[in-house]
This record gives structure tokens, C-alpha cells and sequence, in this order.
């Protein structure tokens, strides 16, 4: 395994042990109280395991998902697990649920009718397919007249896209459309001096 | 149950106005405008065959666009009112805001798409500890009621609702834009002047409300008749202008829809 | 990791990531099948495997049992995991292994496969979790070609419930929608006056 002191060498087959019988991604708190040790020490020991099972080339990898560790097979052999697993294929989200669920990480905590807004469609079945899978749930109650339920996205969302954590999403200014498109845009719908040959 | 329906093609009003601006963007002063109304009304009618609430929608959407053209084949009226003027700017501003984010949002999802493969190509271990430490474990019943198991069983015997189409509120009417401009210049001429409301009233399925109202924008677009709305979310004036000769319902020519 | 040429590598890695996500223990034969190499090889490496993990000191085996083979904790970090198990895991039991333990009650004996039709989902690993706290046992075997393992509830569930015995569930007869319910929530009629007596 990797080169360490002996404290060390301890916490990780703890931690391997742990992780190895946990049925969900294990928080680094927790693994920090459970072994006595401080959590910075825990995040050092982790990411180095993880990293050294990887330089192994091993078919199984340890990634830090929704707040904390777990065992996972690696991508590169997913043919020979989906071929045991047999329905290892998942369901893939269509685009109006990939666009909702867009909407509301990004946009957390929001209404149902803020969602409307801006997709332009009423989200109530999408919505409703997103949280039957556990992506999305009912976070708080607008403070507002309505007390309209206000949606957020879960840790199982995180699990499905692989991030650790909101703030893995990418930084939503990179999609906004560029110049080209907002030009494209604008001439589609521009208003005034119709070229005299624009027909209609 | 209410049902999230896309059209074949497209999941709202602001999917299918990026895709009609947007497909010319190799030459973006391609674009006219007219073309992207007409052909945005040929979805809508198609559109009828699914859902209502989704058809409105797109309707709202129509509304404005509609709006737009109307003011940029009349570029030299003096009487347009300036008030109205800066009402239709911010609209369209509006409506390119929307746009914009929906874009924004769209393109995210395509990232969402490719992270949720790639997550998918790896499996979690959820195996759980063995059976040496079965003794360990709390019990796992601890506090659960005879209640609970009751309901446990009710919940689980009880069918998920399976999502699929709900055909039951689309109506089995397959009224077409082009019957009900058929219907209207048999009827327009006779009363000459109508209100919206009263032209509908007798009409049971908001599908066919839906429909009459499109048909009433091709009359407009065609010229034979001229609509008022004296404030907003109030009655709508029909006023038919096409003079007292019975015209053919066949020489009103409709756009080719299919775009 | 070991010493390995090019084939044995990717076979290594497959048994790996395989294993890792299996609940149960993995036959040979089922490796051999699924990596489509001989089983006498998948033997060797499994076994070579196996060594490597000791000789590396890891944290977790990988072990043959019963005619399979499983990753698990070492031994030696038993306190560890045992630790995590009374303080880290939620006590309470999950929707899911709830609904098939009252399933199994209701129903009993039944197949794993008829819990599977109720379920709409293979109870496997909910059902070791059941038997393995004692809850859920093998009562007999089904009559019919197959002879399918039928299960049933324990003394320890009857005890922990507070029940006599098995006539002492509260009858449900009176809850479960009837027929004329699920026909329509099937195919998405509406039905105007459900009838109050609606039983099974």
C-alpha cells in the first residue's frame, strides 16, 4: 500500500474497513469521530488511498460522493459489471427532466412556478418523476402569501451526477449563451425595419 | 394525472422558438421573422392531438409573437400609440430574456447528461457488513408499531401509478384550423361585428376555444377581419372587413404548415 | 498490484469491480462465464488476488465463501466496524425492508419471486437484511417444479411487535383498494364514486 507511519497505516485499514461494509458514502466527520482522529488528518488519508488505488490500477475505485466515501467498481470495467448486474443498465433522464433538474440546482431554494417561468412549461409531472426518484425534495415553505413548497435537489442527486458536493457544479456563467447567439436571438425577433424583402 | 407532454419534438413554447431562430444560425439574417410565426402556429396546431395546458402555453407565447409580426408589417403607422409601443419593446425584451435563460438552462442539462453517463458508468458497493456482525446491529424494529407494518404492507400492495400518456382529457376532437376558418367566414359576414366570448360560447372544449382563436389570427393575418381589445384580459372585438360577398371558405389560402 | 501479463490484468480489474458490487458472494463458475476465461485461471487469480491484498496489509479481504467470493473487512479492524455499525448507521429500518417484512407477514410463506411481483423490485438484498436480524426465515419449499425456498416470519418478529401470534396483525382487508381501483389507476380512467366498501 502506500508509504506510511504507523498511526496512519492504522486509520487507513480502518478506514478501508469502514467504507468497505458502509451501504452509503461515509462523511469524513464521521470517520474522524469513529476513529479519533482530527477530520483534516481523515481528508489527507482518503484522498491519498484514493489516489493510490487508482496508481494500482485497481477495478475498484474510492470516490468522494454527497459529502463522503465509498467503494465504487471503476468506469472502465463497466461492461463486464453491467453483464452481471443485468438490469446494471439505468433509467436515463429525458431532456425535460435533465432541464428541471438543471433549474433547480442551480436555482435552489424555488417554487414550482418559478420553474414554470423559466422553462415555460408546468413542471407538476416532471417534477413529481423527479422526486419519486429522490432528486429532488421539498426543502422549505415560501414566506410568502401562497406558502408555496419550495423544491431543492438531494444527496442522491449527487450520487447520480457523481459530484461530491453543490459546489462541484460547473459555474453557471459559463453557460450563458455567448454573443453569437444572443445576436441570432435578437435579429429573430427584432421588431423594427423589416428588410424589404422579409416577406409576409 | 396531470402529464408532462412534449410534442414529438418539443418540451415548451421557448424549446421550439430557440430551435426555429436558432437551426438559421449559420446565417442568422436568414431569419424572418414571419417565417418563425408561421411556423411556430403549424406546431401549435399540431399540438392539438396532446395537451391542453401545454397548448395554452404555447399559446401565451404565440400571443407575443404574433404581436411582434403584426408591428413590423405595419413599420409606418403614425397612430401606433407610444405607450403601446414601449409595451410591445419590453415584451420582446421579455421574451428574449426567457430565451436567454432558457438556453442557459438547456445547455446545462447537456453537461447534467454527460456527468449522469459517466456517474452511471460506476457501480456503489452496497453489499453492507457481514454476517459476523450480525450480532452488532441494532435491532432494526426497535420502535416500529404493528401500525406501521400495516401500513408498510398497504403501501406496498397498493399499484404505483405507472406513468404513461393520460388520454383521457384530450378530447376526441380533431378540429383543425382550417374547418374552423371554414366555419368562421360562413358566420363573420352574417353578424359582422362579435366578441370573442360570444363567438366561443357555445364551444364545450377549451381545444376548440384554442382552435377558433388561431383561426381568428390566420382571418386577421389574411386581412378580412380586424380584432380590439380595448384593455388587457378583456373582451375581444371581432370585426369582419372582408365585405358582405360570401367568400369561400377555400380562397382564404392557409399557410402551408408544414413549414 | 501483482505481477501480471496484459490478459490477466483486465481479468484481475473485472474481478475486482465485479466483487465490489456483488451483494452476495461470487461463484467462480459465474466469473469464468462472465469474463468468458477458463475457471481454473479465474481460480488462480482470485486466489493470487486474494494473497496480494494480505500481503499489502489492506484493510479489507477478499475471502471465499460459501462456494464464492466476497470482499469484507479484515478481522483485525472488527472494532472499528463495529463501532460504525452501533453508531454510525441509522437504527431504523428503511421503507424498503419494512414493506417487504409486512409483505412476508401478510403473505406468508411466499417465494422471493412473488415478493418480487408485489415489490416490482428483487428483494434480494433486503431479504438477507431481514433473515440476517432474525426477522424473515426459509419455512419451506414450494410444491411446484422449481421448489422455489418459501419464507415466513419468526418468533423474534412476533416478539419484538408485541404479538401473540400471526392472527393478532390487524387485518387489512378493509384498506387494500379493490379491483375496480386498480383497474382504473392502471390504465388512467377516472372513476366517479368509489365505492365505499371497495375491499379486496
Amino acid at each position: 500500500m502506500m508509504e506510511l507511519n504507523e498511526i496512519d497505516t492504522e486509520t487507513v485499514r480502518a478506514i478501508e474497513a469502514i467504507v468497505m461494509v458502509a451501504v452509503e458514502p461515509v462523511a469524513p466527520d464521521l470517520l474522524a469521530q469513529l476513529l479519533e482522529q482530527p477530520k483534516a488528518m481523515i481528508e489527507r488519508l482518503c484522498a491519498e488511498l484514493s489516489a493510490a488505488y487508482d496508481e494500482a490500477g485497481h477495478g475498484f475505485q474510492m470516490v468522494k460522493v454527497a459529502g463522503g466515501y465509498r467503494y465504487q467498481s471503476h468506469a472502465e470495467l463497466a461492461p463486464y459489471v453491467e453483464r452481471f448486474l443485468l438490469d446494471g443498465q439505468r433509467a436515463r433522464m429525458s431532456g425535460a427532466a435533465l432541464e428541471t433538474l438543471a433549474i433547480v440546482a442551480y436555482k435552489q431554494p424555488l417554487s414550482r412556478a418559478q420553474i414554470a417561468s423559466i422553462r415555460g412549461v408546468d413542471p407538476d409531472g416532471v417534477l413529481r418523476t423527479l422526486q419519486a426518484r429522490g432528486y429532488v425534495t421539498e426543502v422549505a415553505r415560501d414566506a410568502g402569501p401562497g406558502q408555496a413548497i419550495l423544491y431543492g435537489t438531494t444527496a442522491t442527486f449527487l450520487e447520480k451526477l457523481g459530484l461530491n458536493s453543490l459546489a462541484d457544479l460547473p459555474p453557471i456563467a459559463q453557460f450563458v449563451p455567448g454573443a453569437d447567439v444572443v445576436e441570432a436571438l435578437e435579429f429573430g425577433l427584432r421588431i423594427d425595419v423589416p428588410a424589404p424583402d422579409a416577406g409576409g | 394525472m396531470a402529464f408532462a407532454v412534449a410534442t414529438p419534438v418539443f418540451e415548451g413554447p421557448f424549446d421550439l422558438l430557440l430551435h426555429l431562430i436558432l437551426r438559421e444560425q449559420v446565417d442568422i439574417y436568414e431569419v424572418s421573422l414571419t417565417r418563425i410565426v408561421d411556423e411556430y402556429l403549424a406546431e401549435i396546431e399540431r399540438l392539438q392531438v396532446v395537451d391542453l395546458d401545454v397548448a395554452t402555453e404555447f399559446l401565451l407565447i404565440a400571443a407575443t409573437l404574433v404581436e411582434l409580426k403584426a408591428r413590423r408589417l405595419l413599420p409606418g403607422r403614425d397612430d401606433v400609440d407610444l405607450d403601446d409601443e414601449l409595451a410591445l419593446w419590453e415584451e420582446r425584451d421579455l421574451l428574449l430574456a426567457r430565451l436567454l435563460e432558457c438556453k442557459t438552462f438547456k445547455d446545462v442539462a447537456g453537461v447534467f447528461s454527460r456527468l449522469a453517463d459517466d456517474a452511471d458508468r460506476s457501480f456503489p458497493r452496497t453489499a453492507g457488513p457481514d454476517e459476523r456482525f450480525d450480532d452488532v446491529m441494532p435491532d432494526l424494529l426497535e420502535g416500529t408499531t404493528v401500525k406501521r407494518v400495516q401500513a408498510a404492507y398497504v403501501r406496498a400492495v397498493t399499484p404505483k401509478p405507472v406513468e404513461r400518456i393520460d388520454l383521457f382529457h384530450v378530447a376526441p376532437v380533431r378540429a383543425s384550423v382550417a374547418d374552423a376558418v371554414a366555419e368562421l367566414v360562413d358566420e363573420l359576414p352574417r353578424v359582422g361585428r362579435i366578441t370573442f366570448r360570444r363567438l366561443t360560447s357555445g364551444l364545450v372544449e377549451r381545444l376548440e376555444v384554442i382552435v377558433r382563436f388561431l383561426a381568428l389570427l390566420e382571418l386577421f393575418k389574411q386581412g378580412v377581419i380586424e380584432l380590439d381589445q380595448v384593455e388587457q384580459f378583456g373582451e375581444i372585438d371581432v370585426l369582419w372587413t372582408g365585405g358582405l360577398e360570401p367568400v369561400a371558405a377555400g380562397s382564404i389560402a392557409i399557410d402551408d404548415y408544414e413549414g
